[in-house]
């Protein structure tokens, strides 16, 4: 297996017409790693990902295994590697489980192959189909599936597209526990070969499956370490609780 | 296969198609009907790229009339030239005062071969630049429809603003010959309806196999969520262009077909009104499907020349409705009503059913909880 | 296996099309169009059917319904005399929906499924251009009712309206006698006031007189601040208006605002009749110049017949205009003209054609075999207070139809 | 010179007709992003209501002042009724209301020949309206027409109110945060489907006045509205959505193009330059002239 890349980010801000969502973040993931960002709402953490994924425009310096990031077009950004899911699913709803799969795999196929039929399933897209659990599923049209089997397709899509790093924007959101447990198992799994950032609410599922977590408040890394660190750090607990000395923070639920 | 099996196949569909415009139509139709049968074809070919842009690509193109009035124009001028022989003006030019000298953008038209190539290949390439700059900036929804608007309007009045060398508000008209044949023969005029029908079982086989390729899927996801489509890694402004491209050289194609059916291309064919009018075939029958778009088009084609026939004042008022009964409560258009009472019929899933978007057919793409705001550009 | 399916039909059907070309190849455009043979119309019945072919909806529809009107009113008038030959006539009607392609198909469709034996209308010169080859191929004869740009000659086309050495021609002399040295062009951008324009600098070159400006605005434009400015700076002694329907409106308001008043700088428009100045609104426009053969106040006991006729099938407040007129007349011409030859028929009509006569509300009109154009009598009209246009001058006696200008001098470079 | 100053007041003066056509627009598609094909036909009913107006009381000057909030009601009970019919079930697909609307305006044209007769109708403008004023006198005066001031001056009272409304009243509020977030102003407790509606009224109403207005430099017939929507449209658009600034600005600067070009070409290749200007334009700016940034992900 070769290298894998790694995250740095420094000095990335973004504003929105005077509103500065993102405030000069410097982060560092490491290859491999299985990172939460954590932080309360507003806290600019979909604006990171946004800004390192392309679609809003930063200042500052995002890189990826050594190359550049910002200013390159979105799909630039997809073709280095680098792939991402969305708070509310979004999988290709009038197109089947297969169909969908096998788009995210195609990014790189000519004009030849991509006026042809598909004639037989690629390899890693079989692939993908049993370790998301939807194999069953392949010919059923995106849409009808249940929320949680629409993250896991959309995360099943990350695979086969096959990218180093996957930013997941709340992955178990309004899942059950089963599922919150099933999403965990696969995104260690996932993080053995790849690096996978996660933004969570759910300090449960965080302190359940994150390898390491960074904080953020207010545009900025607060606080950055192992879930223990992260825990016993004073300013994290008055960013959540106020100024309740409080040992951690509680669970919550997404909205 | 059973025998319901074939009867739904597509090919019994393409070969029973080809058996009544081959056949049945032209032994059951008068020499006239089979005329405007013709001119229906014309407008089904242009249907056939809406539907791929507009049903599958989400692009609704409101400004085909441009890229039919290229294709008609350039096949117009090259029949207006062998009309006057060689080294003449045609008739126009004298009338309305070219100063004996035959423009030189005229002059590529003298060649047959670069005619015929330019109606399907100037659509085309203006199509091209036209979408290259407008998808790049991420034009899209109804700000792209306003635009094609507009373009098809600036087209048709330039055209009338230049009498002397387009004919202005006449068009081209009284159109003799086709390729050395002479167009006030029936028989002639049968072959050109031949020709046209030809074309549109060729157009529509063409872009069948581009709606069943992965192309085809990746448009469709495209349409419903261009977002998600760029971040798997494709530019899905390239994948726009294809579908953009590809409609109008199908719409140039019918205007040059149009030019020996009916003997005239005039800009009263290219402007809002007309461009308006050759999606209506297509929202009616079923934007998504492909047979719908064709049988659609053909349809309200001849609804028009019957009803207006009947009551003129009627017929606007039976457009509008269309519109507004085919789009408020009908999405999917006749054709989803079709697959609504076959899939009653038969709860098994059929073979011809795994086209991409073949369910919710053209049900509105799904719109983010944050868009319901207009479709319009993104930063 | 449905995946390989559309190579495999689409070989077979372009095969199929390449055998139905070569198969059924016609007559080749050398070879001469004897294989063309006209659409015999159908005389067996004791009915004959006629054509009707106007714009009832679109941009158009606000003239052209008019002269569908007055066409069935002379209908009527001669069923009601016997009709034409001892058979009665059957109007067909058609809507042409300010569309020339559909005005081409409409009128194949009149001619080869209705087989009439003439159809009456049309309006815009474009519309006579698309229909133009469509009655050339069958062999089958109509009446155009409406003055229009001339250089055009048919062999089956009569036209009822003035050509332009018959309205333009004789309002252009008028200015002259007036003592007008310069004047402006306003029109709108097809082909009438286009090709009326050229008539119009050619005369004025050979006259002496000065053009100070010819500007055009998209039909159905109805922004004319601009052209009202320049009209107003170039100081013309008249403005020579083609425009054509809404856009009179705006241009004359803009006029009217602009503070130019006809005593000042008089309008002569060729497209604007009683129908028109009703929409306009007389506010606008009283004492401004129209140049016509007929106007619902010509004198004449033929016309007064006609006015009453036709108010009484239409409505009190339904004016009467030239193209109505000509129309009408049309109508009536063509019957003297099949009475003449005794037969229907399109060539024995044409043959008979020559030096046909009808007493028509504007005085007695001549056919003019050569040209199948019409003798008519040039008026210039003031538009009064009360929308009604008076006549203030005429040409005294018919003129001879000149559609391509060969009487006169200064036109020789026109075609 | 006079000339200069002239063509630059008929600038204005376009710019001002187009101001007043694009302004209901500005609110029911800038604000609310819907495409109403219609809005054309909300213009010809407000002139035809001058019309009606007129025929009943016969006098000009006061016909023509009580048609405007006359027409105001007319034109947007229309609005309130297509809403409440037809747009509010397409709020998701404004493709698809592009088009029904297009459908209702064919058929509103239809039912206004079918009423008032194919043929334009005429009102009589008051005395006062068709004079002009001299602004500067001499051998070559320049004048001003009085209907273009009584635009000038109604457009800009027209956005002047609009845009107090849209600031200071309730109402105003409540459109505004509609359209800043929907499912926020739901979830607050605000009716967005009356703000749609009574939205929708007030700029279906403004296209009534607009057409008012167009009696005094207009025909007033059915195909009235056709000729300028899609003028319209692209003021909106190119003044950016959701910005009245935008708009005018927009109006105002098309206006002054359309008679520069118009002066030193013709007609039709002005209105041909400044389609294709345009079409540059978004190209250069795909957001109009003004845009609101927001986080919106589509």
């Amino acid at each position: 297996m070769t290298e894998l890349p790694g995250l740095r980010i420094r000095g990335l801000r973004v504003a929105f017409d005077g509103f500065t969502a993102v405030d000069g973040v410097d982060l560092d993931v490491q290859p491999g790693d299985l990172r939460f960002l954590i932080g309360p709402n507003g806290a600019g953490k979909t604006t990171l990902v946004d800004a390192v994924t392309g679609l809003v425009r930063a200042t500052g310096s995002v890189e990826f295994g050594g190359r550049q990031l910002l200013g390159r077009p979105v799909h630039h950004i997809a073709r280095a590697g680098i792939g991402r899911t969305f708070q509310t699913a979004t999988v290709f709803e009038e197109l089947t489980v297969l169909q969908n799969l096998d788009i995210a795999a195609g990014a790189g196929r000519g004009a030849g192959t991509l006026l042809r039929r598909r004639r037989s399933v690629p390899e890693p897209v079989t692939r993908a189909l049993d370790t998301i659990g939807l194999a069953e599923l392949a010919e059923r049209p995106a849409g009808v599936l249940a929320h949680g089997q629409k993250q896991w397709l959309e995360i099943g899509m990350l695979l086969v597209q096959d990218v180093r790093l996957l930013l997941l924007d709340e992955p178990v959101a309004g899942m059950s526990q089963d599922e919150r447990d099933a999403t965990g198992a696969l995104l260690r799994q996932i993080a053995e070969e790849r690096t996978v950032v996660v933004i969570e609410h759910d300090m449960a599922f965080m302190r359940s499956f994150a390898r390491s977590v960074s904080v953020l408040h207010a545009g900025r890394v607060l606080s950055e370490g192992t879930v223990a660190d992260v825990q016993a750090d004073p300013r994290v607990q008055e960013v959540y609780l106020g100024h309740a000395a409080a040992p951690a923070p509680e669970p919550r639920e997404a909205p | 296969m059973t025998i319901p099996k074939l009867l739904t196949h597509p090919a019994a569909g393409f070969g029973s198609a080809a058996l009544l415009l081959f056949a049945a139509a032209p032994l059951l139709l008068t020499d006239f009907r089979l005329g405007l049968l013709a001119k229906y074809l014309c407008i089904a070919i242009v249907a056939v790229g809406i539907c791929l842009a507009w049903g599958r690509g989400g692009l609704l193109t409101l400004g085909q009339g441009l890229f039919f009035g290229l294709g008609g124009y350039a096949m117009a001028m090259h029949l207006k030239l062998a009309d006057a022989g060689p080294g003449e003006l045609p008739d126009f030019m004298v009338l309305y005062g070219a100063t004996g000298e035959l423009p030189w953008w005229w002059r590529p038209f003298e060649s047959p071969l670069f005619a015929l190539a330019a109606t399907v290949l100037l659509p085309m390439a203006v199509a091209a630049v036209i979408g290259t700059l407008v998808f790049r900036r991420r034009v899209k929804g109804a700000y792209f429809a306003i635009l094609s608007q507009a373009l098809a309007a600036a087209f048709a009045l330039w055209l009338i603003g230049r009498q002397a060398t387009t004919g202005g508000t006449n068009g081209l008209t009284d159109i003799q010959g086709f390729f050395g044949y002479d167009l006030n023969d029936p028989v002639n005029q049968r072959t050109v309806y031949f020709v046209i029908a030809a074309a549109l079982l060729a157009v529509a086989a063409g872009v069948r196999q581009l709606i069943h390729s992965r192309y085809g899927e990746l448009l469709v996801a495209v349409r419903d969520s261009e977002e998600r489509v760029r971040f798997l890694g494709y530019d899905p402004a390239r994948v726009k262009l294809v579908a953009y491209v590809v409609a109008a050289g199908a719409a140039g194609l019918a205007g040059a077909l149009f030019v020996p059916a009916v003997g005239i291309i005039s800009p009263a064919l290219i402007g809002i009104v007309p461009s308006i009018e050759f999606v209506i075939g297509a929202a009616v029958g079923g934007r998504a499907s492909l047979v719908g778009a064709i049988l659609g088009a053909i349809a309200v084609m001849w609804a028009k020349t019957t009803l207006s026939e009947e009551f003129p004042g009627a017929w606007t008022y039976f457009q509008g409705l269309l519109f507004v009964v085919a789009l408020a409560f009908l999405p999917g258009g006749l054709a989803s009503l079709v697959r609504k009472a076959r899939e009653r019929r038969s709860a098994a899933p059929d073979d011809a059913e795994d086209v991409p978007g073949a369910g919710a057919d053209a049900a509105p793409a799904p719109v983010p909880a944050s868009a319901k705001k207009p479709e319009g550009v993104t930063a | 296996m449905s995946r390989y399916f559309p190579r495999r039909v689409a070989a077979p059907a372009v095969a199929l099309s390449a055998a139905m070309v070569l198969s059924a190849c016609g007559a080749k455009t050398d070879t001469g169009s004897s294989t063309a043979k006209g659409v015999e119309a159908d005389t067996s019945g004791d009915t004959v059917k006629v054509g009707l072919l106007n714009s009832l909806s679109g941009t158009m529809a606000i003239s052209e319904v008019t002269v569908r009107d007055s066409i069935r009113l002379a209908i009527d008038e001669i069923n009601a005399d016997g009709g034409v030959l001892g058979k009665k006539i059957r109007p067909v009607g058609e809507d042409g929906a300010s569309d020339w392609p559909t005005f081409a198909e409409k009128a194949g469709k009149l001619i080869k499924e209705d087989r009439v034996v003439a159809t009456f209308g049309c309006w815009t010169s474009a519309s006579r251009k698309a229909v133009k080859p469509v009655f050339e191929k069958s062999r089958s004869l109509l009446f155009y009712p409406v003055q229009y740009e001339g250089l055009e000659q048919s062999p089956y086309i009569f036209y009822a309206g003035a050509t332009t050495n018959q309205q333009i021609v004789p309002a252009l002399d008028y200015l002259k006698s007036q003592g007008k040295k310069s004047i402006y062009l306003v029109g709108s951008d097809y082909v009438f006031p286009r090709t009326a324009n050229k008539v119009i600098k050619a005369y004025a070159k050979a006259n002496g007189m000065k053009v100070l400006g010819e500007d055009y605005a998209p039909l159905g434009s109805t922004e004319f601040s601009t052209i009202a400015n320049k009209v107003k700076a170039a100081k013309a002694d008249a403005v020579f208006n083609t425009l054509n329907g809404d856009s009179n409106v705006a241009f004359f308001k803009e006029y009217k605002s602009a503070g130019l008043t006809a005593p000042k700088m008089p309008v002569v428009s060729v497209s604007i009749a009683e129908e028109e100045v009703k929409s306009i609104g007389p506010q606008y426009l009283k004492d401004q110049l129209t140049s016509w053969n007929y106007y619902q106040t010509t004198k004449g006991a033929k016309n007064t017949a006609f006015v009453k006729a036709y108010k009484a099938k239409y409505g009190k407040d339904k004016p009467t205009s030239d193209p109505m007129e000509a129309a009408y007349t049309s109508v009536h011409l063509w019957k003297a003209m099949v009475e003449k030859a005794k037969s229907f028929d399109p060539e024995k009509v044409k043959a008979a054609a020559d030096g046909v006569t009808y007493a028509a509300p504007e005085g007695e009109v001549t056919v003019d075999g050569p040209t199948q154009h019409i003798h008519k009598t040039a008026r210039i009209g003031r538009i009064g207070a009360d929308g009604l246009i008076e006549q203030i001058w005429d040409s005294g006696k018919p003129i001879e139809p000149d559609p391509y200008l060969k009487g006169y001098d200064w036109a020789s470079g026109l075609s | 010179m006079t000339v200069i100053l002239g063509q630059s007041f008929t600038g204005i003066s376009i710019g001002a007709v187009l101001l007043l056509i694009a302004l209901g627009l500005s609110l029911t598609f800038g604000q609310m992003g819907v495409i109403n094909m219609a809005h054309g036909e909300f213009i010809m009913a407000g002139a035809y209501t001058t019309y009606v107006l007129q025929k009943a009381l016969g006098d000009a000057g006061l016909s023509l002042l009580l048609a405007l909030p006359v027409a105001f009601a007319v034109a947007g009970t229309l609005g309130a009724l297509l809403e409440w019919l037809l747009i509010r079930r397409l709020y998701l697909r404004p493709l698809d209301t592009l088009l029904v609307t297009w459908g209702v305006s064919l058929m509103l044209q239809q039912l206004a020949r079918d009423v008032f007769g194919a043929p334009n109708v005429q009102t009589r403008a008051p005395e006062l309206l068709t004079g002009n004023v001299t602004l500067i006198g001499g051998d070559d005066p320049l004048t001003v027409a009085n209907s273009r001031l009584f635009i000038l001056g109604l457009a800009l009272a027209a956005v002047a109110a609009l845009a107090l409304v849209l600031a200071l009243t309730p109402l105003g509020r409540r459109i505004r945060a509609v359209v800043q977030n929907r499912d926020l102003a739901e979830v607050s407790g605000i009716s967005t489907a009356r703000v749609d509606r009574t939205a929708f009224f007030v700029g279906s109403g403004l296209a009534g006045v607009a057409g008012v207005a167009l009696t005094l430099v207009g025909p007033i017939g059915p195909t009235m509205g056709t000729n300028i929507i899609i003028d319209a449209f692209l003021v909106v658009v190119v003044g950016g959505l959701g910005r009245l600034k935008g708009t005018v600005i927009t109006a105002f600067v098309l206006g002054v193009l359309q008679a520069v070009l118009e002066y030193s070409t013709t007609v039709s290749v002005a209105k041909v330059l400044v389609l294709v200007g345009i079409v540059a334009f978004l190209q250069w700016r795909p957001q109009g002239l003004y845009t609101l940034r927001t986080r919106s992900l589509v």
